[in-house]
């Protein structure tokens, strides 16, 4: 056991796994937050560690340039989670819309949820992948119902049934896989092994492929929240505690796209089977339109940005079905740059929800007056995600609406006005929310500010200067895309 | 010598513009008296009325501010300078490369805006009337004008005054309806202009028919002088366009003898009598239009104009 | 070098907007901004002016390692580059030395330090970028910096709705460039502008360009219909930041398209002359009437912009048509005339918004019916205000004249063109150019008469105080500068000579050594114009008359009420107002225009109310190509927002929906 | 010759569940419909144990022990148990009539064997005509799931659905993690339904009828 890679994939995994056990006994409800911070920070350092050391790929777990990158920014956007829920949690205690009980849950869930999804991004095994989301699922699923509030509930009954459906449907496409690869590679867990799924995937029966990944779309899909199968996301946005929301959107819908993007690899790496490229920009399309224009009527300040997420999946899942080096490259950094804006918007929403007693936008007014720092970082943080420069998204949607418009022009004018109307009512609401008179109570923002700005700052970064090693292994992964 | 000659030239017109322009006023209006079956003033009536203005001290409104003050100097200084630049009886004058046609036009333009200014200036309700109206008209006269200015440009190939006559006086021009167009709605902008009837009545203070008057309601003294000598300047201004484009006959072209010279000083003189005569006949056997119907008389012109410019290509290609 | 100073200027720029974040608060930190900027703009003018004065032909170009990984960042400093920097930074350097007077009234400096000098790098970086995302990067950058400083003001609920528009069209402006650049870049995506040059695109490919850079470039620069967000949004910001955005930032936009037809398009088509100059001449008159219908100040100055886009895309559009056909001396002046207006309208703009911002200052209004005889009290603002008002109506011997003289003299050259279709269309482009000159003129009579001149009508416009001294020095630099480039037009024409060398490979001959520094576009005996000549005839005969009558005839004056026909009246609402000013125009022009419609309520006898007298205006653009867009939205999202309330079966049923089609779709494959 | 017979009897019980799935359909008593899935879950266990069987797989016994205690006696029993206690009433409320529902369960099963067909022998007749069977087997669950208006019918229609997964997943053969895979499919529907969301549900609204829930929809204009 000398090979520190092999060591850092341990840790990245147990040490969420472990700390949720004990955040689950913890007695202290005040210093529960900070540890649960201090645990998602070591294994963000793990996680970082993959960069430098990278393991052989065993039969359950791997690491390569597909899932290093998305595991790094998992464990970071996990740890300033726990950051901003260490101080918003605290704030629900005090009101007492948490008990010390749901509390101690809530910690241990946290966790749990962070294993599960590392799990997922690092498993090299389609069986093992599956098990991880859906345990990922059921712990989101208890997180939302924390509150018990009516809406809370059936909030989480509508994502329990629709996301137990979706789950259901990706393991039929599990099994399809299996019995396409089985064939060829033999039984055993070989047959589901990433590496070499992808390796020998050309001599699978294509039709089985094709079966698989309808099913395996649709049953993701339902986790990444495409329309018409994402009812669960707007309200489970909406109800459950806000950093939940947060991690909802930044990382679990990545996840399930993840996934996703891995069984397209297998499909495209295969000349016969269909190409995936047309069911997923139809549905990119649908969801991106849908979305923007279910913006314009939300008065939940939450389930606004729900929406907006759904948008920004379409947009992706678009990405990815026009497929080619660029539009690949792009819809990768389009992950990113989503996962870090998004979450950075809802720590910012969730002061505001603290500060102004409600998630009501009708009820929320002029907040650069009331509290600047809060009302500019939000405004920063729609700027952001509604794509204007300088930012990283407008990198990305540049890539994405040019590369396509070459080659389909209808498509890109398509997206491009769905761009066009979800920014329309993004800024609309934004006038609202940042600017006017101000209105409703404003109680002093005691929160910290840092995890916000510091993805927002990263995103500017981004939008400026990439990384050459991430930009390397995005090419490539491109390249692995098709 | 012949920048000497030149200068002569200049200096000459310039003093005949200055010197006639109140004559001609003079001149239309015993002709009108006549045909009116009335004696009228003599002909050297509006240089008596320019020197008793002149001599008289001027009173201004309380709020009246310098703008009031400047102006008729302005009005009458780009007056001058426009009429100076129009060839009367000889062409080629030696400020002439300063402003084509289009340059004269924007300098009538400017007196006007200095003229609808001052009529604001003190803020009375008839100088708003005036100013008003004013621009009303200009706004559809200046494209009528410009409109004549490209007909005859186009055919001529060239903006420069000295340049179209010339090119009117050669062989070439034939007869051309656009040219006839062009003549037409000329003369319309030039009654407009001058504020001659049936668009305004130079001779009443009657509410509903004043423009200019009313602009000008507010001067006294030496100030109104200057600003009906240049009115009537701008007068002669028109007449000599008129006379130099549609009537370049015996014109001294830069070159020719002082004979010539001669001759062009005495067709001149005559064309302006035509003119005049024309004028005042024109003026008593018409009628003075409501002010809201001078958009569709300038209309006219306007579409005249652009017809005219357009019938070239048809009439010969260019 | 050229190329490194700007740059430097714009680092320093944007550093000085980083560091206004924090210190907005402090009371210096007002004069210091402006101060960094004023000499930032003072760096970048004297580095693009040497370079289009020296006429540099080798291009100076430089390459960052940011932006798109595999692109970089491209700048590059060609002559077109040059003469719009120097267009910006010469806006910009007013711009901020009359914001060192103004910024001293502003209520709210957080929300304009910071993103000021954040715009004036923004818009120099447009100029500068050589790539397609750099150049919409910054692009954008800028519209995002402007829409700031619109919404400084945000209270106001006006301000907010301008900024939305002013948002909404900026993004749909960049993604039409967007989709333009897309088409010229190729699914191999070679952004750099070098490439884009290299390749060749087909006619239908630049056909469809071209298209999406007028709709790109327009809704920037505000090409009538895509003109609406320009009148809210530029009034809205503070009045420095309002003439930079009318002044310059529709220079920027110009700039943009004159970068893609010109530079990057390769041949043009005849069409597309005819297309642009159609566009043009209807932007010059429909600006120019709904200015007249205004009766806030910075509103009409705004529609002036409007009138004055159309001007310069008329003489684009000609030197397309000329190019097309390839005469290129033509089109040379045709280009001339279009640039040169654009130094000018930039130029006098700014100097009208200053204006209409020490009146702002002075007196809090913006509504010319609540002003008039502020002459009195602020004499030299006043002075400056005329010369802008006769330099924008296009009088002789200011510059607003000779630019447009430019452009008719271009038009007078389009007998030579082919194109039957073209030949009837410059004339009547020409009558329409001619039309809203004459139109403008009666405009600004009405603006300065009803600001300046007349009895104050409010105790506000009486109480009026001069403004402060930087301001007006700002507004005496660009008086001066109307002048002399009215006066002395041929040295900035040669300075073009090489922008339209490098654009259609030709340039007008060399003006500057002509007998009398007469200009003359193409030959002696076709046209010449000669300011300096007008201005001193004019300036002599003036004062000579003047001098020789109070010399040897009376210069007594005595004052007293004014006459008024007989019966004054002391009331400063007997005046003439704005409103009725255009009466007579609105009753020409409006009735077409606008729907116009006069509803008149005289009291019968015996009843006591006063007579009303109520006009309604229609804004046919708005109703014929937003209005319906803005009902579809909003019906689409009403109709889709049912779905959020289905029930859970609901949901699953489309799950299910979702499965069965897919796998329908599957058989059908095979 | 073995072969032949092992094909037979999985392709008997494969073809029986289908037939299960149609009696849940058709049922509209709720204690019926809980026998019938108990039938349901005996069937899968006891098609299970002969894959096993066949394979030589013994952990599979375990998957079909699973479904054997789990699905076929405990949960039955508990939902009836939670019937009683809750007072839910006994008749099912169906949104579209038993006879279209039928249908529409033939047509989907057409559809299921039509989308099987083009698989090539390659991948072993076997697993193509369970696959057909089980997927046939999931799309009646899932139907299920939509035409009944309360919450019992619809946890009853996931887990046939669930069991079609596990005769997909046993016909597999070789496939790894079977048995995880249907633990981690009980816990998740023993744990989470029974345990938690019926006992808030009942704590909350005293009905598991899903119109009850549909109050707290988000965004009621």
């Amino acid at each position: 056991m000398t090979d520190p890679g092999a060591l850092l994939v341990r840790a990245v995994l147990l040490i969420p796994a472990s700390s949720a056990a004990l955040l689950a006994l913890f007695p202290d409800d005040r210093a529960t937050g900070r540890l649960n911070a201090l645990a998602a920070l070591l294994t963000f350092f793990a996680a970082a560690g993959l960069f430098f050391f990278r393991p052989a790929p065993s039969a359950f777990l791997i690491v390569d340039d597909v899932n290093v990158a998305f595991t790094v920014l998992n464990t970071f956007v996990g740890f300033t989670t726990s950051v901003f829920s260490a101080s918003y949690i605290a704030h629900e205690l005090d009101i007492g819309r948490l008990t010390p009980v749901y509390l101690r849950f809530y910690h241990a869930m946290y966790q749990t949820l962070m294993f599960a999804m590392n799990l997922a991004l690092l498993a090299n095994n389609v069986g093992l992948m599956w098990v991880a989301v859906e345990l990922a699922t059921l712990t989101t699923i208890l997180m939302v119902g924390i509150y018990r509030t009516p809406a809370a509930l059936e909030a989480a009954w509508k994502y329990f049934i629709l996301g137990s459906v979706g789950i259901a449907l990706a393991l039929f496409g599990t099994i399809l896989v299996y019995v396409a690869a089985r064939a060829v590679v033999g039984e055993g867990l070989d047959a589901m092994a990433w590496n070499v799924l992808v390796a020998r995937a050309g001599s699978f029966d294509p039709t089985l492929l094709n079966l698989a990944f309808v099913f395996l779309l649709l049953g993701y899909g339902t986790k990444v929240g495409l329309a018409p199968l994402h009812a669960w996301l707007p309200d489970a946005h909406a109800e459950g505690p806000t950093p939940i929301s947060a991690v909802l959107s930044g990382l679990l819908l990545n996840v399930a796209l993840f996934a996703v993007l891995r069984f397209k690899m297998v499909l495209s790496a295969n000349p016969q089977a269909l190409a995936p490229g047309p069911l997923m920009v139809t549905m990119g399309l649908i969801s991106v339109l849908f979305a923007a224009f279910m913006l314009y009527r939300r008065h939940d300040i939450k389930r606004m940005f729900a929406y907006s997420s759904i948008e920004h999946m379409g947009i992706i899942t678009f990405a990815f079905g026009m497929g080619g080096p660029l539009a690949n490259f792009a819809g990768l950094l389009h992950m990113t740059y989503h996962s870090l804006t998004k979450s950075a918007i809802f720590f910012s929403v969730g002061h505001i929800a603290q500060v102004k007693g409600t998630q009501t936008m009708a009820d929320i007014r002029g907040l650069t007056v009331t509290h600047p720092v809060l009302g500019w970082g939000l405004v920063l943080g729609v700027m952001t995600i509604v794509g204007l420069p300088p930012m990283g998204i407008f990198m990305s949607e540049f890539l994405i609406v040019t590369s396509t418009f070459a080659r389909q022009p209808a498509l890109a004018v398509a997206l491009a006005a769905g761009l066009l109307v979800a920014l329309g009512a993004l800024v609309l609401r934004l006038n609202g929310l940042a600017f006017g008179e101000p209105r409703g109570r404003n109680a002093p923002a005691e929160a910290s500010f840092v995890p916000m700005f510091a993805h927002l700052m990263l995103v500017l970064a981004a939008g400026i200067y990439l990384p050459a090693p991430l930009v390397a292994w995005f090419q490539h992964v491109a390249k692995l895309l098709g | 010598m012949a920048l000497i000659l030149d200068a002569l030239v200049q200096g000459v017109q310039l003093l005949l513009v200055l010197l006639l322009a109140p004559l001609l006023t003079g001149y239309v209006r015993r002709v009108k008296a006549h045909l009116l079956r009335r004696r009228g003033p003599p002909l050297v009536q509006p240089y008596r009325d320019l020197l008793k203005l002149i001599r008289k001290e001027v009173v201004i409104a309380e709020n009246a501010s310098w703008v009031f003050r400047v102006a008729p100097y302005i009005i009458f200084a780009t007056t001058l300078v426009a009429a100076s630049l129009v060839p009367t009886f000889a062409t080629g004058l030696m400020f002439s490369p300063a402003a084509d046609l289009i340059a004269i036009v924007a300098l009538l333009g400017s007196a006007r805006f200095a003229l609808a200014l001052a009529g604001l200036d003190v803020g009375t309700s008839f100088g708003g009337i005036g100013s008003s109206r004013e621009m009303m008209i200009a706004s559809l006269a200046e494209p009528a004008m410009l409109m004549i200015v490209f007909t005859v440009s186009l055919l001529a190939g060239s903006t420069q005054l000295s340049s179209v006559s010339a090119f009117m006086q050669g062989p070439e021009v034939g007869l051309r309806v656009s040219l006839a167009m062009a003549l037409v709605g000329l003369i319309m902008v030039a009654i407009a202009e001058n504020a001659r009837i049936p668009v305004d009545n130079p001779a009443t203070h009657l509410e509903l028919t004043m423009v200019h008057e009313a602009m000008i309601l507010e001067y006294s003294g030496r100030h109104l002088a200057v600003i009906e000598a240049a009115a009537s300047i701008k007068l002669l201004l028109y007449l000599s366009l008129v006379a130099c484009i549609f009537a370049p006959w015996g014109v001294h072209t830069a070159g020719q003898g002082f004979a010539a010279l001669a001759v062009g000083l005495v067709t001149y003189v005559a064309k302006l009598a035509a003119g005049g005569f024309l004028l005042a006949v024109f003026e008593t056997v018409t009628a003075k239009m409501r002010v809201f119907r001078v958009s569709e008389f300038l209309g006219a012109a306007l579409m005249l104009g652009l017809l005219a410019a357009l019938l070239l290509f048809v009439s010969r290609s260019i | 070098m050229a190329l490194t100073v700007l740059l430097s200027c714009v680092a320093v720029l944007l550093a000085t907007s980083v560091a206004a974040v924090p210190a907005a608060r402090a009371s210096a930190a007002t004069p210091l901004v402006y101060m960094f900027a004023l000499l930032c703009s003072a760096g970048g003018l004297a580095a693009a002016g040497a370079v289009l004065v020296t006429g540099a032909t080798a291009a100076d170009t430089m390459d960052l390692p940011i932006g798109l990984p595999w692109l970089g960042v491209h700048f590059r400093l060609d002559c077109l580059s040059a003469l719009f920097l120097v267009v910006v930074n010469l806006g910009s350097l007013t711009a901020s030395l009359y914001g060192l007077g103004y910024g001293r009234h502003e209520p709210a400096p957080g929300r304009v330090l910071p993103f000021f000098p954040a715009f004036l790098a923004g818009m120099n970086l447009v100029v500068l970028a050589d790539d397609a995302f750099t150049f919409l990067l910054t692009w954008e950058f800028m519209s995002l910096a402007s829409w700031a400083l619109v919404m400084a003001h945000h209270r106001d609920r006006d301000n907010a709705r301008a900024g939305y528009i002013y948002l909404l069209m900026a993004s749909f402006g960049t993604l039409s460039l967007l989709l333009a650049f897309g088409l010229l870049a190729g699914p191999g995506g070679d952004y750099g502008f070098e490439a884009i040059r290299a390749a060749t695109p087909t006619p239908a490919v630049s056909a469809a360009v071209l298209t999406l850079a007028l709709i790109g470039a327009g809704s920037k620069a505000g090409l009538v219909p895509l003109h609406v967000w320009l009148p809210l949004a530029h009034p809205a910001a503070p009045s420095h930041v309002s003439a930079l955005m009318s002044g310059v930032m529709t220079k920027v936009a110009v700039y943009g398209f004159v970068r893609i037809a010109f530079d990057l398009l390769g041949p043009p088509a005849w069409w597309w002359g005819a297309a642009v100059l159609t566009l043009g001449g209807i932007t010059a008159v429909l600006g120019v009437l709904y200015a007249l219908m205004q009766h806030d100040l910075k509103r009409l100055l705004a529609y002036h912009t409007v009138e004055n886009i159309g001007i310069i895309f008329i003489g684009l559009g000609l030197a397309l048509a000329f190019r097309a056909n390839d005469l290129r001396w033509a089109a040379a002046l045709a280009l001339t005339a279009a640039l040169f207006h654009v130094f000018n309208h930039s130029v006098f703009k700014s100097l009208l918004f200053f204006g209409s911002g020490a009146v702002l200052t002075a007196t809090g209004e913006r509504d010319m019916e609540h002003l008039g005889g502020l002459i009195h009290r602020m004499p030299l603002t006043g002075f400056a205000f005329l010369v802008g008002s006769a330099a924008i109506s296009a009088l002789p011997p200011f510059n607003g004249f000779v630019s447009e003289w430019l452009t008719f003299q271009a038009i007078l050259l389009s007998p030579s063109l082919p194109q039957w279709m073209l030949k009837f269309l410059a004339p009547a482009v020409g009558g329409m150019l001619a039309l809203s000159a004459a139109l403008a003129a009666g405009c600004f009579v009405k603006a300065f008469g009803a600001t300046f001149l007349g009895r104050p009508r409010t105790s506000v416009a009486q109480a009026a105080r001069e403004t402060d001294a930087f301001s007006l020095a700002a507004m005496f630099v660009l008086v001066l500068l109307c002048l002399i480039a009215g006066v002395l037009p041929g040295y900035f024409m040669d300075a073009l000579a090489s922008v339209t060398q490098q654009l259609v490979g030709a340039q007008l001959p060399l003006q500057q050594d002509l007998r009398w520094l007469t200009i003359v576009p193409i030959a002696e005996a076709r046209s010449s114009y000669n300011g300096l000549l007008l201005f001193l005839l004019i300036a002599v005969a003036a004062w000579l008359v003047a001098y020789v009558i109070h010399r040897w005839a009376s210069h007594a004056i005595r004052r007293s009420a004014a006459w008024d026909c007989g019966f004054p009246d002391p009331s400063p609402a007997t005046q003439y107002t704005s409103g009725s000013f255009a009466q007579p125009i609105r009753r020409v022009f409006g009735s077409v225009a606008f729907r116009a419609r006069e509803e008149v309520q005289m009291p019968l006898p015996g009843e006591m109310h006063a007579a009303r007298f109520r006009v309604q205006l229609r804004d046919l653009v708005w109703d014929a190509f937003y209005a319906p867009v803005e009902s579809a939205v909003a019906f689409f999202a009403d109709r889709l927002n049912k779905v959020q309330t289905w029930t859970i079966r609901a949901y699953l049923t489309m799950v299910f929906a979702a499965v069965v089609v897919l796998l329908m779709v599957l058989t059908v494959w095979h | 010759m073995i072969d032949r017979l092992a094909f037979d009897v999985a392709h008997l019980f494969a073809g029986g569940l289908v037939l299960v799935s149609f009696m849940l359909l058709y049922q509209d008593r709720m204690f019926g419909l809980l026998n019938i899935f108990a039938l349901h879950a005996l069937v899968v266990s006891l098609s299970v144990a002969w894959q096993a069987y066949i394979q030589q797989a013994p952990h599979l016994y375990i998957t079909a022990a699973i479904a054997l205690v789990v699905k076929a006696i405990i949960i039955p029993v508990a939902l009836h148990r939670i019937i009683v206690r809750l007072g839910i009433h006994r008749t099912i409320e169906t949104v579209v009539g038993i006879g279209q529902t039928m249908l529409a369960g033939i047509a989907l099963v057409a559809l299921s064997i039509l989308v099987m067909l083009p698989i090539t022998a390659q991948a072993g007749t076997l697993a193509r005509e369970d696959l057909a069977f089980s997927l046939s087997v999931i799309l009646l669950g899932l139907l299920m799931m939509i035409s009944r208006r309360n919450a019992v019918s619809q946890i009853i229609g996931f887990m046939s659905i669930e069991n079609g997964l596990i005769l997909a997943a046993t016909a597999a053969k070789g496939m790894p993690l079977v048995v995880e895979i249907s633990v981690a499919f009980s816990i998740l529907v023993a744990l989470i339904v029974i345990g938690i969301f019926l006992f808030r549900i009942r704590e909350r609204f005293d009905t598991v009828d899903v119109h009850a829930l549909e109050r707290f929809r988000g965004e009621q204009p």
